[in-house]
């Protein structure tokens, strides 16, 4: 099997860093816990994940990372990095916030990292690091409103009961609103499947996003992992030099990591988590660190191959929108998560 | 007369048995050589090593003169070997012409090339006689059809050797008969057949030469002007056997299930009981004789329960019962002993002890509260076994494990061991050997002495016959008439059965 | 006359051969379990880890220290209970794949008891009673879930196996549709779409102050003598049996063949439904809308496994909790794919099932009787 | 396939275009819609009819199959996976590395089809029991070596899923194809077209020739089969085989053809409807094919919806629910299995082992 040679060493580099004994004083170690989704789940978990491997690079930290398989070992598997002697421990996603909290207080040593997870009560070794996805989805309608030829503009998103996702949804509406109240927006969140599902079905989201261009969408954005990507994807397809059609990608500039759309790929409204991740991590290293809530930035990725097709004017209107939404003079008003 | 077929020394042991022990048999060309033998006597064994089912431990098989090796039915096949086996091998789904083509098939440029495979049958129909419409689905044919559609399908390759086992099992005397005159036609054109039977009579008025297997061994080879059915039966079970049922003259009481104008429908929605009447009292044994597939199957099924019937009354004593269920028919004194008994009799996989509380482990003494008193169960298996004489090492043996014979005495245990009224008996020696029909009779007509009713139905003119206090003859799902068993011959049953007599004896 | 004479002399058949209790029943699946451990193992060295150092984290993570042993119980009760569903079904001839849909149901069934009777009868119920009220309205749940396919089978004879699996997508369907809606936690502070917490009344309470183990525990074990003493004890259990291994003869012995079918599968569902029940009063105290971790699916397998049989059941519930609960330590030590279980359960299934496979390997004679576990598609 | 069925099934689908077309047409051309709803029917079906078609060739040789989600889900890993070794490790083209990595899903799921005969009939297994492995097995294998190839540090591409070659081009009917907006419905992708045209060849191959009447008494009355010198084992083999080699090629509609990535667990349950549409079709491919559509029909109905949520007048307003709009599919088939069709009746000796 090909497998063999490449995956000789796969494991080898963590086996190694096994050796590192974490309750000495020296050490640096630094464990991730995930939801129930996978480490290389190519979404958040990930992006988290690539911060800890920063961290390994440029601060020489022992990382491992433990993949919870059912919501009820979240205690456990935090525990198990923290009787380990860890320094610090990243926890990625909101379902994990309590059991965070909850561990925070009992290691009062151990430094954790929630990754979206917004704390109401400050808890000086927990800091939540958290995005107004909103604002990122406010942008990206300014761009697609300001974008659509036809006057279609659309959204494929992963399921509305995760916040963020909701977030980005309807931030997203009330962007396109705000610059073009004549476009119809068609938004279409994946709710027919489970959870687990809903970020990694690229099939659904080109078969929706092909739908939506099959009646004259011209922009679309498309958040929610694979999910998502399978939008752009679908874009990338259906686009022609006469009648082009757009995309707008998440979370990362994905540009990079879904090469394929990269000729329809308008931008990417940024969730920049790796960095983020990496910056706390730091922040402990250097002694900074402090507990609370870590705002993300919030912007738009470059146009790369497209930069030619976006006009002055559009591009003067979102650094506008965006000075706008720092300094609060413009509201998205879109509820933290999507009322019962 | 060259021989065609020979094989010596087969040996086939099974887990715990010793199938085939050293047989030696053999086959001349163009004679009828039937084989008798008890349940479990190796004869089918023998058979489907001799066809290719199954391969023996030790022994060897000459096709005229020359030694051979079957694999597999094909290399059997290959060399004109035929078998219609005891449980028919048709696809009731196919068509005629699909289940006779069915391994050879005939082919036009890749697609099967039904209109070729009509004709072709068309011609072996005329050629002996065997009329068959190939386009009809195999379950909708009554079971003397199907077995012509086995005839013809090893026919239809070219068979030299045809074997029949337990061919008349499940056919009437008159069907009987169409079968012996295609055996003839066979045999002049030079057809050799093997014929299995547990039917004396048949073997005697049929054979060439005849062959007797006990345990597993070849008992003997006879000629049948040498011997006598009494010869016979003692060979085949190793004792002398009393043949005819004595039975003093019924005494009838009152009336215990009267049926009325009754109506019911087959699975196919084809009605086949057409407006049945008639009353067994108690100390009586009804016969229905009649053909397979003249609605006597879908009759019992109704009265016990296991089908829903259109019309008419039921009555068990005054109670109505029509379209009642199983349990309440039990619970008001019926017995059944069901026509299939694989199907309906027991659970297979079931100890021995379970099976013979099949309708009665709800009830105290087996079940208390709603528990099983186990206890209790195994002490009735035991008696049961003792009084039956069911032949079996423990009562917690898989039924699965018993023969033929053994399973079906473990359902007249069971039905007969519980205080009934009345019993409906269907089919209750078909396919057992004459040891396992002595015992079977003789305990139904005792139930009679007792004072129960009984409704026998069978398509053995002899069962009737020798059972019976009145027999009623049921032809397309009519009674054609009730006589008095003593006032008929088996020739005008045969008759009536086939519908060609119409009585002048008026129903009674 | 007597009746000695009578007495037809048909060969008796003798005592089916077969080898030593022991061997079939113990040694051959020790030795399924131990091939599939090995060619795990030779998985993970394949892939350039360290198979001692996993397998030791594996027994660690799942018996090394009290806790350990407390969190692989919680592991199991769901197992046991989901198992003994699908065992149960499997008795009655009948598949249910549908214990993850059953699962939820009674789950969502048991949190809305849980924190919405108090409000409904304006008053506090007492504990005792509130326990068995959402207990027993989780299982009520998990049995219509389980009845209707079972009716459906009874009366039109549709295929339960369908019928379980489109449960399941209306039982997922349903489920979000509730706790992102109507029974949504209402707290401010809540973003997930979950039940509000039960009431204190309705928690079942831990038995060891910090230590998760907890009654349901105890309750699955007990049930699997339950389930065992209702199979071969009771009249209802010869219906089931009967039933399950020949219709035709349970017909004619006077069972009421479609309301033995109903209630086999309704007592599955409620099994299933207990499963969800005692995972929301005894553990979690509320519904997630989880990220199914398939128990009813791992049901199967561990049914499978057990041969139908509750202490087989039990045994194998065991086995897959304590690789579950195992598998965080393993992966902390090694950082192999947690998916490495999924595989060697599917091993071990695999020996266990054909064992002639495992008695080839280890030269152990075969037994004559193969165990029917089930009838392909219930007809 | 019954007259009757198709034209329960045909109605069924009718209804669900019009009320979407009714909802929509205010703001969408009725044929725009349309048009996109076929689509998108199509594309849905494909998976779900190759996966019926495997149910379809095992059972109908008398060996159920609960396995075929995992034959799909190792023929989308394996499939993909060989695509891109050959385009990024040994640079070959796209177009054949896809195409030779849709031989390698259907020879995966052919593989998976033996192992599954090899244990069911060589070894009689329970052949619910082989299924699960399966099942289980492709779960685990793909997961473990995703993670291991893909991911891990120092693994082949560096830990960051390499440039997949893309996806299987769209072939267009000519002609057909230019007819102005209904003409997208000749525009699918060559596993869409060859699961058109399979449906076919298997009817006519399991009703007008030698092999396909073998098969079937094989699944009826294997022991008549036998008795006429049929290799009941040897048909049993191949038709699984041929079952898992469909399978995959199913499996391969989803990194292939669908999009250029493997997710775990992408197949999505769709193994199992695919056994309801076996089912539900009643063993034959026609029967089968109509089933897939409706479920596809239910998929573009449940999109469209969304789409136009906006525009559903308040008297409907629970068709804004999406959770239970996505009912549709499921309600659907148990109402159809519960006889409203006629009965189904499966092959007589489905899922028993042959005893000699
Ligand atoms: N497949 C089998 N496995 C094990 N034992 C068998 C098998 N088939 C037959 N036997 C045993 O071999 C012996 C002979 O069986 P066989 O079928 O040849 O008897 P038979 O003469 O045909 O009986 P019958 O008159 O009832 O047909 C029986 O005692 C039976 O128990
Ligand atoms: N697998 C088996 N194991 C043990 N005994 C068997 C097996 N198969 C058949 N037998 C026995 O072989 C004998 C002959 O089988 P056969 O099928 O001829 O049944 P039978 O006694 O002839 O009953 P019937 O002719 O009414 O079906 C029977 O005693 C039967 O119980
Ligand atoms: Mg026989
Ligand atoms: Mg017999």
């Amino acid at each position: 099997a090909p497998a063999a040679a490449p995956a000789a060493q796969a494991t080898a580099a963590p086996a190694a860093s096994a050796e590192v004994d974490c309750t000495k004083a020296d050490s640096f170690c630094v464990g991730l816990v995930t939801d129930v989704g996978k480490v290389d789940d190519k979404s958040f978990n990930q992006s988290a994940y690539e911060g800890l491997k920063k961290a390994e690079k440029e601060l020489g930290a022992t990382i491992k990372y433990i993949e919870t398989t059912d919501s009820k070992d979240y205690g456990k598997n935090i525990a198990t990095f923290a009787e380990n002697g860890y320094k610090v421990i990243v926890t990625v996603g909101f379902a994990l916030g309590e059991a965070t909290i909850a561990a925070a207080k009992q290691y009062p040593d151990v430094k954790f990292i929630g990754v979206d997870q917004s704390q109401t009560d400050v808890i000086p070794n927990l800091s939540g690091i958290i995005f107004d996805e909103d604002k990122s989805g406010y942008l990206a309608g300014v761009l697609a409103g300001l974008m659509t030829k036809s006057n279609k503009v659309g959204g494929v998103f992963a399921t509305d009961t995760i916040p963020p996702v909701w977030r980005f949804g309807e931030g997203y509406r009330a962007g396109v609103k705000s610059v073009n109240d004549k476009a119809e927006i068609n938004i279409v969140y994946h709710n027919d499947v489970g959870l687990d599902k809903t970020f990694v079905d690229p099939e659904w989201g080109k078969t929706t996003a092909n739908s939506m261009m099959d009646k004259g969408v011209d922009v679309i954005f498309s958040a929610g992992g694979k999910t998502g990507n399978g939008g752009l994807i679908a874009v990338a397809g259906k686009s022609t030099a006469d009648k082009p059609i757009y995309a707008i990608g998440v979370d990362a500039d994905q540009y990079y990591s879904v090469p394929e759309a990269q000729k329809v790929l308008l931008s990417s409204a940024m969730k920049d988590i790796t960095p983020a991740v990496f910056d706390n991590i730091k922040a402990v290293k250097d002694g900074t660190y402090k507990g609370g809530n870590f705002v993300g930035p919030v912007f738009l990725a470059p146009f790369h191959d497209l930069d030619s097709a976006v006009s002055a004017d559009i591009k003067a209107k979102l650094d506008e929108v965006s000075k706008g939404l720092k300094d609060g003079s413009i509201k998205t008003n879109v509820a933290p998560t999507k009322p019962g | 007369m060259d021989t065609v077929l020979e094989v010596k020394g087969i040996t086939k042991k099974f887990p715990g048995v010793l199938a085939n022990d050293h047989v030696d048999f053999n086959l001349r060309k163009g004679e009828i050589h039937a084989l008798l033998g008890e349940n479990g006597a190796g004869k089918s064994t023998l058979m489907n090593i001799i066809y290719g089912l199954t391969s023996p431990d030790d022994g060897e098989i000459l096709i005229n003169g020359k030694a051979t090796h079957f694999h597999s039915p094909k290399d059997a096949i290959a060399c004109g070997i035929g078998m219609v086996h005891q449980h028919f091998m048709l696809v009731p789904v196919f068509t005629v012409a699909e289940n006779i083509m069915l391994g050879s098939e005939k082919l036009r440029n890749g697609v099967l090339d039904i209109v070729q495979v009509n004709k072709d049958l068309k011609e072996l129909s005329t050629q002996y006689g065997l009329e068959i419409d190939p386009t009809s689905l195999v379950h909708d044919l009554p079971v003397g059809i199907q077995q012509r559609v086995e005839i013809i399908k090893a026919l239809y390759r070219k068979a030299e050797i045809l074997i029949l086992d337990e061919p008349t099992a499940v056919l009437t005397p008159q069907e009987v008969e169409d079968l012996f005159i295609i055996i003839r036609k066979l045999v002049d054109q030079g057809i050799s057949v093997i014929f299995i039977t547990h039917k004396l009579k048949e073997v005697l008025s049929i054979a060439d030469r005849i062959t007797v297997m006990r345990g597993g061994k070849v008992i003997a080879t006879d000629d049948p002007k040498q011997t006598n059915e009494q010869a016979l039966a003692s060979q085949m079970v190793g004792r002398t056997v009393i043949l005819k049922v004595d039975k003093t003259p019924a005494k009838p009481g009152d009336v215990v299930l009267s049926v009325k104008d009754l109506h019911v429908q087959d699975d196919r929605k084809i009605e086949t009981v057409r407006g049945v009447s008639f009353e067994v009292r108690k100390g009586e044994i009804l016969g229905i004789a009649g053909v397979q597939g003249n609605g006597q199957t879908e009759l019992a099924e109704a009265m016990t329960g296991l089908r829903h019937a259109i019309s008419g009354e039921i009555r068990i004593q005054d109670q109505n019962v029509f379209n009642h269920p199983p349990r309440d028919l039990v619970e008001k004194g019926m017995g059944h002993i069901p026509e299939d008994r694989q199907k309906h009799g027991f659970v297979m996989q079931y100890p021995i002890s379970d099976n013979l509380v099949l309708c009665s482990y709800y009830v105290s003494p087996f079940c208390r509260r709603g528990v099983l008193q186990n206890s209790a169960i195994g002490t009735n298996a035991e008696n049961l076994i003792k009084r039956f004489d069911i032949r079996t090492p423990s009562p917690y043996v898989p039924t699965s494990k018993l023969s033929g014979g053994n399973q079906q005495k473990v359902i007249v245990a069971r039905e007969l061991s519980r205080n009934i009224k009345f019993l409906v008996a269907n089919q209750p020696t078909r396919g057992l050997d004459v040891g396992s029909i002595e015992y079977i009779h003789h305990e139904i007509v005792q139930m009679r002495d007792e004072g129960i009713g009984v409704v026998l139905i069978s398509a053995e003119l002899d069962e009737i016959m020798a059972l019976s206090d009145r027999i009623a003859v049921m032809y397309h799902g009519e009674i054609v008439a009730i006589l008095p068993a003593d006032k008929v011959t088996r020739e005008e049953l045969g008759l009536m059965m086939a519908g060609s007599l119409k009585p002048e004896v008026s129903t009674i | 006359m007597d009746k000695e004479n009578l007495k037809p002399q048909e060969p008796t058949p003798p005592e089916p051969i077969n080898d030593s209790k022991f061997i079939n029943i113990y040694l051959v699946p020790i030795l399924a379990v131990v091939t599939a451990l090995i060619l795990g193992a030779f998985i993970i060295w394949w892939v350039g880890g360290n198979p001692l150092l996993a397998y030791k984290g594996l027994l660690q993570g799942a018996f090394g220290s009290v806790r350990a042993l407390s969190e692989t119980t919680v592991w199991a009760s769901p197992y046991i209970f989901a198992g003994l569903a699908v065992a149960v079904g499997f008795k009655g001839g009948l598949f249910n794949i549908g214990g993850e849909g059953q699962l939820a149901f009674g789950a969502v069934a048991a949190s809305w008891a849980g924190y919405a009777l108090p409000g409904i009868f304006h008053a506090q119920i007492p504990p005792i009673l509130h326990i068995l009220l959402s207990v027993g309205i989780g299982m009520l749940a998990g049995a219509i879930w389980g009845g209707i396919p079972g009716y459906l089978k009874a009366k039109t004879g549709a295929h339960e196996v369908i019928n379980t699996i489109m449960m399941n997508y209306i039982a997922l369907n349903l489920t979000s549709f509730l706790l992102n809606g109507p029974m949504k936690d209402p707290s401010p502070s809540n973003v997930i779409a979950r039940t509000p917490l039960i009431a204190e009344s309705a928690r079942i309470p831990a038995i060891f102050p910090n230590y998760r183990f907890h009654w349901g525990f105890i309750l699955a074990l007990a049930l699997a003598f339950g389930v065992w003493w209702l199979l071969w004890k009771t009249r209802l259990g010869f219906e089931i049996r009967t039933t399950g291994l020949n219709p035709d003869a349970a017909k004619y012995a006077g069972i009421d063949v479609a309301k033995t079918i109903v209630i086999a599968m309704s007592l599955s569902g409620a099994l299933a439904g207990l499963a969800g029940a005692i995972e929301v009063t005894a553990l979690n105290y509320r519904h997630e809308l989880g990220f199914s971790s398939g128990y009813g699916f791992d049901a199967i397998a561990i049914a499978l496994l057990g041969k139908n049989h509750p202490l087989g059941v039990v045994l194998a519930s065991l086995l897959f909790a304590a690789m579950r609960n195992g598998a965080t330590k393993m992966q902390f030590l090694t950082q192999i794919p947690v998916d490495i279980i999924s595989i060697i359960q599917a091993l071990i299934l695999l020996f266990v099932s054909a064992d002639a496979i495992v008695r080839y390997i280890y030269r152990i004679r075969t037994p004559q009787e193969r165990v029917v576990y089930t009838r392909g598609w219930g007809k | 396939m019954d007259l009757k069925r198709s034209i329960f099934i045909t109605i069924i689908v009718a209804f669900l275009y019009s009320i979407v077309i009714l909802i929509g047409k205010d703001t969408t051309q009725p044929l725009i819609i349309l048009t996109s709803m076929i689509a998108t029917t199509i594309s849905v079906a494909t998976p779900l009819t190759l996966g019926a078609l495997c149910g379809t060739f095992c059972e109908r040789s008398g060996v159920t199959n609960i396995g075929i989600e995992g034959m799909m889900l190792s023929a989308a890993f394996f499939g993909w996976l060989t695509s891109i070794y050959l385009n990024t490790i040994y640079h070959v083209t796209p177009l054949p590395s896809l195409l030779i990595g849709v031989f390698v899903a259907i020879l995966t799921g052919g593989l998976l089809g033996l192992l599954h005969a090899w244990l069911s009939v060589t070894f009689k297994v329970d052949q619910i029991i082989s299924g699960t492995v399966i099942n289980i097995l492709a779960t685990g294998v793909t997961g473990f070596l995703n993670r291991q190839l893909f991911f891990e540090k120092g693994s082949i591409f560096g830990g960051n899923v390499p440039h997949a070659p893309g996806t299987l081009p769209i072939i267009a009917i000519p002609g057909l194809s230019q007819i102005p907006v209904f003409g997208k419905v000749f525009e699918q992708q060559p596993i869409a077209w060859t699961a058109i045209i399979l449906v076919f060849v298997a009817n006519f191959v399991l009703f007008r020739t030698r092999w396909g009447l073998r098969t079937r008494a094989v699944g009826e009355h294997p022991r008549a089969a036998d008795t006429v010198g049929i290799n009941v084992s040897f048909m049993r083999y191949i038709n699984v085989i041929i079952g898992g080699c469909l399978a995959g090629l199913g499996g391969a509609y989803f990194t292939l053809e669908s999009v250029p990535s493997f997710e775990p667990l992408m197949t999505n349950g769709r193994g199992f409807i695919s056994l309801a549409a076996m089912i539900f079709g009643n063993w034959t491919p026609l029967g089968a094919w109509a089933a897939a559509l409706v479920f596809g029909a239910a998929q573009a109905f449940q999109i469209n919806l969304q789409f136009f949520r906006d525009l559903i007048p308040p008297q409907w307003a629970f068709l804004q629910q999406s959770y239970i709009v996505g009912l549709t599919p499921y309600i659907l088939t148990m109402i159809i299995l519960a006889g409203l069709i006629g009965r189904t009746t499966s092959p007589a000796a489905d899922g028993t082992p042959y005893e000699k």
